[in-house]
């Protein structure tokens, strides 16, 4: 599909182009007529109301979903992700916001699934180390790499998933809400990481709740909503104008909540002094 | 590498010892306080069903001693020999969450067909057991395909299938009815009589022993150098000289009568091949990622249907393997071969032994396991004269009791939080 | 030399009828026990499974037995079994299926083609003696399990018993297991396929012959034409006291068993048993079984003490026994 | 509160309503074309095995037009009777993902306890009967005992049961083989003969269109008070004449010949009744949840164990109901009733209707449809002469077809992303 | 267990007490010697890193996992919680932070899962307009409650599980990261809930990697680390001291990444004016 998959990329090449997505899930339309643009060593921050369709996005991005209608252009050549491995083959790393883990599986096959060093007697020794190396990495607190993945802790997993999209090297990054479970300090290494990824050329994109994270990251921030684009903003944007642009109107929960807070918070400094 | 900065505790020497929280057992009193506990919290293996294999002959010995006398032991692994190895497929599609239900037929079909290949049509042995094994293949790819393309459950694909070789077995034997295999071929020595020599079955008595030694030594210094915690090299002594001892004294008592069967060698060997692929290659890791969530494996770019298509299709052809293997010690392919219960106990074999239906959890030893399980069942009481009535009876709570105490050590397992 | 303390095996195939378990063995065991108190046997039964009789065979080797009595699952797997055993010098007689490919020591049997050949040539007969025409349709057949090699030998007697009778066979069928409700459903599709054209039933067995019956009576089809079987069942005995089946065989397997049992004694001490022919290489006794109608039932099930009047004549049955005048 | 605020657009008229993503089809013909696009997107429900059925109604009728003749498909329909009430338990327990193997025993046992107590011991026959399904009841709770207790996983127990029950079907029968159930009693008139008088099956067939009418004009009523959609009136009508039509068809048509046998009414009020259990009733619900996630069940509170223990006695109760109709039916209890293919039918015919093997997801009707499709084969075949290979053969091809509409159907939906 | 389960809590009673509680799973110990208090009327943040045992104390609480050792007290009197439907009884409401969701039903079937009106006819109706009000007032984003929750979107289910959590009256709400995949809209109005509901006089624990939700709403911070407690804060505790406290070091991945951001933006504002 890609003549040379595997050439460095340029920085500020055009690694990803959307145009006119859409997906249809029966009579929901999760997308509509999404356009969206990726480059080498740029992270793009994706955010949007609950459903308004980011994971759909991503999913159709790592080859889980076909869209219904729209083309997608990698590195300026038309693709057809077909099925996950066509995505992987072209180098687009994914961490899911489920996850997909498999649970009856340990940590270290886990990270290395499909990527299995020495595919007829598997290399355990370098595998196991190779993981604990990711995982320190990430600062992520796991008692053993031998233990299923059903029994760690939400966090736990993420990291897990985290680390392995590291394992492969990829041009693109997709992570959907990589740090949702991610403790503080777990959470900034991600976010160190994802700026030395940048660093290094590679894509971004990034799917996030958190205002502050998406802005202490993100190069440029595209809003979704309702399955349609609705805005690309700066990181210097203010969160009243994210928020405004995520939940479609100017007074909304977190504005009131923020007013309603300040109110409060004046009652009570009022009678003090 | 800011882990270390992070732990106020000294340095830890060692990658996966860093956690404060985990209690680690050194040396070999330390490996023995670990089993224990994981007895304690159930985390057992096989453990328990060997537990009740001992209990169900510990019974039948105490009612007729002749069941532990070595020429009937030596009977049993002809016997569990046959329907082992198409437990053996089973396990493979049970890995995926897949099922099926027509080995039994197959395994009729290829000894039918080898039946009419060898003896009627005057092929060469070896290429009558190639063909019946080749046409088992077919089958199981047909499988493959319907689930695959058409997605059609294994349990109506394999139902259809169950009927259908069926149908092909009366056909091919239609006008026959059945065939005697040549007595003194080959073939039916295979099945019947060939032991290995003693000399020989001491010998492969020793080697599980001295491979566990070897590639436990090697893996031990490698973690060591990766700077890994390793197993203590004592524990690692002691459990390969018990299990070398164990299965001298099992050889040396069977070799009382007339020894191994070849065949049970045979079956054993399959069964540490397919246990090796199962986890120690990379196909073996794909096959228990699809059966535990197959939408992650396809998401880690897994070939998911090759990962299918792979377990149906050795599923066949161990059935089909089996089957001729059943031709041989029956020294006939008749138009009964594979009816009956074949089916059941070599789903039943592989449950037994541990192997999950749902998929993602099992081992190629349950197979023999579990069929070591039936068959002293069957064995035991055809030393008791019991009318059919109690016979079943017998069986169904007999197997019951095998399984329980794996139920109940699986239940703690849970109870202490390990799913 | 005199027989004191040997071991006999008595290796059954199937539960298909209960005849092993009521009859057979029962024989066997008590004539065993007034030649040679001292002896021990050992009975089992294979549920219709090769295997678990080649299983079954070894154990009992195992456990001493000097003569096997085997009554094949499988014939043609037989074969090996015999061999094995005269290898070891134990002594094999076949009972009631022959082992055509190895020869036994012995063969005692009641005779299944000519079983087949029996219940086809009563019915055709009692078909004729009706004056039925045969251009008004024909008769069904019922065959025994596809699998089992016995039902072929059923299968091939009662060809021989139609095929030059002039009742054209309308059908056939192989009955899966010889399920009752398998023959009941087949017989139910032909009828609303032949309707009047059926004259009668040829089945193998009590059982799969009770399912035509059944499916006669729940079409609605009044009188049922006539339907045989073969085992005289108590069931199948009480249906012919009823009118509703025609015809059975009564096989007083003890016959067979005590001849079994006396042939085994003698193979062990030594001697020649007296053989009235030779099958398949191997010296044979058969004894011919009777066909059990209307009209001899009281003479061939209650005077021979088959069954007793008060196991037959339950309620419903009392009316049709006294007609047949049998019981008080 | 807030929603309304937020949206820009004019405020939405109903709570279900408000989302501007989803299309929403009005009237009659937005009913049809929403009909088109489920078909398109392959969310049909039963419908795809229905297709198959016709599908295998057509090409046996067209071989052998005695095939649809009245009287043959009332033959039909009491013969699918006996084993739809055993897959109707069968439901139940791959509901909540597990599975009885002993069905068939169970049902044998009860036909011969059935046997035994009314024709031998000469107890009422409805004393009987009631004995027959306690006993019944009592081994699914033996059953439930095991599993929750003991942890014993259901394939293995009830493997067991399927042996010590045909043993205690083989004991109680010892004596006497098979037990004749007298011919002209009321059970072997309902088993054989008994229809339903012409005006009543009208009736009947008129009921479910006045139901779904009457229910469905309620709760439109209900949804529009409480400020929801609600299907169109129009809608509605059509779908309840458009059944009541159908159905009056096919009762006309059986009509020519004897007519609805009783014993189908009754399979069919049973079915109807567990379908109304598992949709409308708490109990049926937590089945679901049981099925689909066990540990969401359990953390909602759910009483896991009795729901488990609901599903395995229920399952077994049914099968011995099941167990004594097929004794009517055939006016006999024998050593063979509820052996051979009684629980891979049951089983296959829950699973062909789209019931799931692995739990949380099946209908009631699947028992009734996939029996249909069973017993239309098997009947379909009797009418043609084949050799037991051929038949084996087509029964295996046939049902893999009449499967494949459905699985091709399912696959559609997945790949329009709904699992 | 409890005389008066039902009775009102009178706010600042003590609801919920927790002694010497300990868990372990096999050979890791999640949990040591853990003590914890909630009063009526009062939210308790409990804060940790990744794998801290947060989640492991909950279920115990829920009824979901057995304590190796330690006593609970609910409402003053001592109780074992031995199974959920136990600890729903006495009225503690769980939302879990794997959510808890049966993939297979709908929306309106998992939010009444349990606690079905009218058990013999389900009342269709009401339940669904239930299901709506509860959703709307997250203001959750959901096409239909009548689609199965497997194909909802991360914070679609997450707003089904907090919802459910609303149905039951309960005396004390455990919250495990109860907006981890939520909107930024739905988030205000989760913490808008917590404020509500405590107002009401329940008992509140909420379990959170956001520091500044964390101190927004609780009256209590508890830091658990490594499964031991680890100091409890009040909300106007620093950042910085939390941080320390979760991760058992001030000098950890977030301080250091603040320094270096820091140290960034001085260079680039250094150059400009
Ligand atoms: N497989 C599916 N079938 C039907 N509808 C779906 C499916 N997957 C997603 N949807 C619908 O598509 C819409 C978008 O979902 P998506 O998961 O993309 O949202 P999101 O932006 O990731 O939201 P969140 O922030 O909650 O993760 C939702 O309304 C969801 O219900
Ligand atoms: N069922 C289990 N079996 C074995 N270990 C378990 C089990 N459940 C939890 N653990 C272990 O206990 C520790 C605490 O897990 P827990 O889920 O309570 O963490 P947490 O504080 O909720 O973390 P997070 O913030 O990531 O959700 C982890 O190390 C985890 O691996
Ligand atoms: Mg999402
Ligand atoms: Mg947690």
């Amino acid at each position: 599909m890609v003549d040379n998959p595997d050439g460095p990329v340029p920085t500020g090449e055009l690694v990803l182009s959307l145009r006119g997505i859409s997906k249809n899930f029966g009579a929901v339309s999760a997308l509509t007529d999404i356009d969206l643009d990726v480059h080498a060593g740029e992270v793009v921050a994706l955010v949007g109301d609950n459903g308004a369709g980011k994971s759909t996005l991503v999913k159709i991005l790592a080859g889980v979903h076909q869209p219904s209608s729209g083309t997608i252009s990698f590195r300026g050549k038309q693709v057809a992700l077909a099925d996950p491995s066509a995505a992987l083959t072209l180098g687009i790393a994914t961490v899911f916001q489920d996850l997909a883990l498999c649970e009856n599986l340990d940590i270290v096959a886990n990270i290395f699934l499909g990527r299995e060093l020495n595919p007829l007697r598997l290399d355990e020794v370098a595998m196991e180390v190779r993981a604990w190396t990711l995982l320190n990495e990430l600062s992520a607190r796991i008692p053993s790499v031998r233990v299923v993945v059903a029994s760690l802790s939400g966090g736990q997993r993420q990291a897990v998933a985290i680390a392995r999209s590291l394992l492969l090297e990829p041009k693109l990054i997709l992570l959907d809400e990589p740090t949702a479970a991610l403790g503080v300090a777990q959470t900034a290494e991600v976010l160190n990481l994802i700026e030395r990824v940048r660093d290094r050329g590679l894509g971004v994109v990034i799917i996030s709740h958190n205002m502050e994270d998406v802005r202490a990251v993100a190069d440029r921030i595209v809003v979704l909503r309702l399955g349609r684009n609705n805005g690309i903003f700066t990181p210097d944007a203010s969160n009243q104008e994210l928020v405004s642009a995520i939940t479609g109107a100017s007074n909304n929960s977190v504005s009131r909540r923020a007013e309603r807070r300040q109110a409060q918070q004046d009652q009570i400094q009022e009678p003090r002094p | 590498m800011s882990r270390q900065v992070e732990q106020a505790a000294p340095v830890p020497p060692q990658l996966d010892r860093a956690d404060v929280r985990v209690k680690h057992e050194a040396g070999l009193s330390g490996a023995i306080r670990a089993f224990f506990d994981r007895v304690r919290s159930g985390d057992l293996g096989s453990l328990p069903v060997i537990v009740g294999l001992v209990i169900i002959w510990t019974v039948f010995a105490s009612i007729n001693p002749i069941f532990l006398s070595s020429s009937n032991l030596v009977n049993l692994l002809f016997d569990s020999s046959t329907v082992g190895v198409i437990a053996l497929g089973i396990v493979c599609v049970l890995m995926v969450g897949e099922i099926d239900l027509s080995v039994g037929s197959i395994s009729g079909f290829a000894s039918a067909l080898v039946g009419t290949l060898w003896v009627n049509q005057g092929w060469p042995v070896a290429l009558a057991i190639l063909a019946a094994i080749a046409v088992g293949g077919f089958i199981g790819a047909l499988y493959a395909l319907l689930f695959n393309r058409l997605g059609m459950p294994s349990f109506v694909s394999t139902l259809a299938g169950l009927l259908a070789v069926l149908g092909l077995q009366l056909y091919i034997l239609g006008s026959t009815g059945s065939i005697n295999l040549p007595y003194g071929s080959n073939l039916v020595n295979f099945g019947q009589l060939l032991v290995m020599p003693k000399i020989v079955s001491f010998g492969l008595a020793a080697v599980p022993g001295i491979v566990m030694l070897i590639t436990g030594l090697r893996t031990v210094a490698r973690r060591r150098a990766a700077n890994l915690s390793a197993p203590s090299t004592g524990g690692l002594v002691t459990r390969a000289v018990a299990i070398t001892i164990v299965l001298e004294l099992i050889v040396f008592y069977l070799n009382q009568a007339r020894g191994i069967p070849w065949m049970f060698g045979l079956f054993v060997g399959l069964v540490i091949a397919m246990h090796y692929a199962l986890t120690r290659t990379k196909w073996g890791r794909s096959m228990s990622a699809v059966g535990g969530n197959r939408e992650a494996a396809r998401r880690a770019g897994i070939n998911v249907r090759l990962i299918y298509s792979s377990a149906f299709v050795l599923c066949s052809m161990l059935a089909a393997f089996g089957g001729v293997l059943s031709a041989a010690r029956l020294a006939s392919a008749s138009q009964q071969a594979g009816t009956g219960d074949v089916n059941l106990n070599a789903i039943a074999a592989a449950v037994i032994g541990g192997t999950s239906l749902f998929g993602g959890r099992g081992s190629a030893y349950s197979a023999l396991l579990g069929i070591i399980v039936i068959q002293s069942i069957a064995s035991g009481l055809t030393l008791l004269d019991l009318s059919s009535s109690l016979r079943y009876m017998i069986t169904g709570a007999v197997l019951a009791i095998a399984v329980i105490v794996d139920s109940l050590a699986r239940r703690s397992r849970v109870s202490h939080g390990r799913a | 030399a005199e027989v004191t303390d040997a071991t006999v095996a008595f290796l059954m195939p199937d539960q298909a009828s209960t005849r092993y378990e009521q009859h057979d063995y029962p024989g066997f065991a008590a004539e065993m026990k007034k030649l040679c108190p001292g002896c021990k046997v050992l009975y089992q039964n294979a549920d219709a499974d090769a295997s678990r009789q080649q299983q079954q065979f070894n154990s009992v080797i195992s456990q001493g037995a000097k003569a096997i009595v085997l009554d094949p699952v499988d014939s043609t797997a037989a074969a090996s079994l015999v061999k094995l055993a005269q290898s070891q010098g134990i002594k094999v007689i076949a009972y009631d299926r022959p082992i055509p490919t190895a020869p036994a020591d012995f063969y005692v049997s009641f005779n299944n083609e000519g079983i087949g050949k029996a219940i086809a040539d009563s019915l055709v007969e009692h078909l004729k003696a009706l004056k039925v025409d045969p251009a008004t349709g024909g008769v069904l057949q019922i065959n025994g399990s596809p699998t089992d090699a016995a039902a072929g030998l059923i299968k091939k007697g009662i060809h021989e018993g139609l095929d030059n009778s002039g009742y054209q066979i309308l059908a056939e069928y192989d009955t899966p297991e010889w399920a009752p409700p398998k023959a009941q459903q087949w017989a139910g599709g032909q009828i609303t396929r032949f309707g009047p054209k059926i004259l009668g039933v040829v089945a193998a067995n009590d059982g799969t012959g009770g399912g035509a019956i059944a499916a006669f009576k729940a079409a609605g089809v009044d009188p049922v034409p006539s339907v045989t079987g073969n085992d005289a069942t108590i069931a199948a005995l009480q249906l012919i006291i009823a009118g509703d089946q025609y015809n059975t065989i009564s096989k007083p397997s003890e016959i067979v068993a005590a001849a079994a049992a006396n042939v085994a004694i003698k193979l062990l001490s030594g001697e020649t048993p007296k053989a009235e022919m030779t099958l398949y290489d191997t010296p044979s006794q058969l004894f011919t079984p009777a066909v059990v109608t209307q009209e001899n039932l009281k003479a061939e099930i209650i005077d021979k003490k088959i069954n007793t009047a008060a196991e037959l004549c339950v309620d419903r049955y009392a009316e049709g026994c006294k007609k047949l005048g049998i019981g008080n």
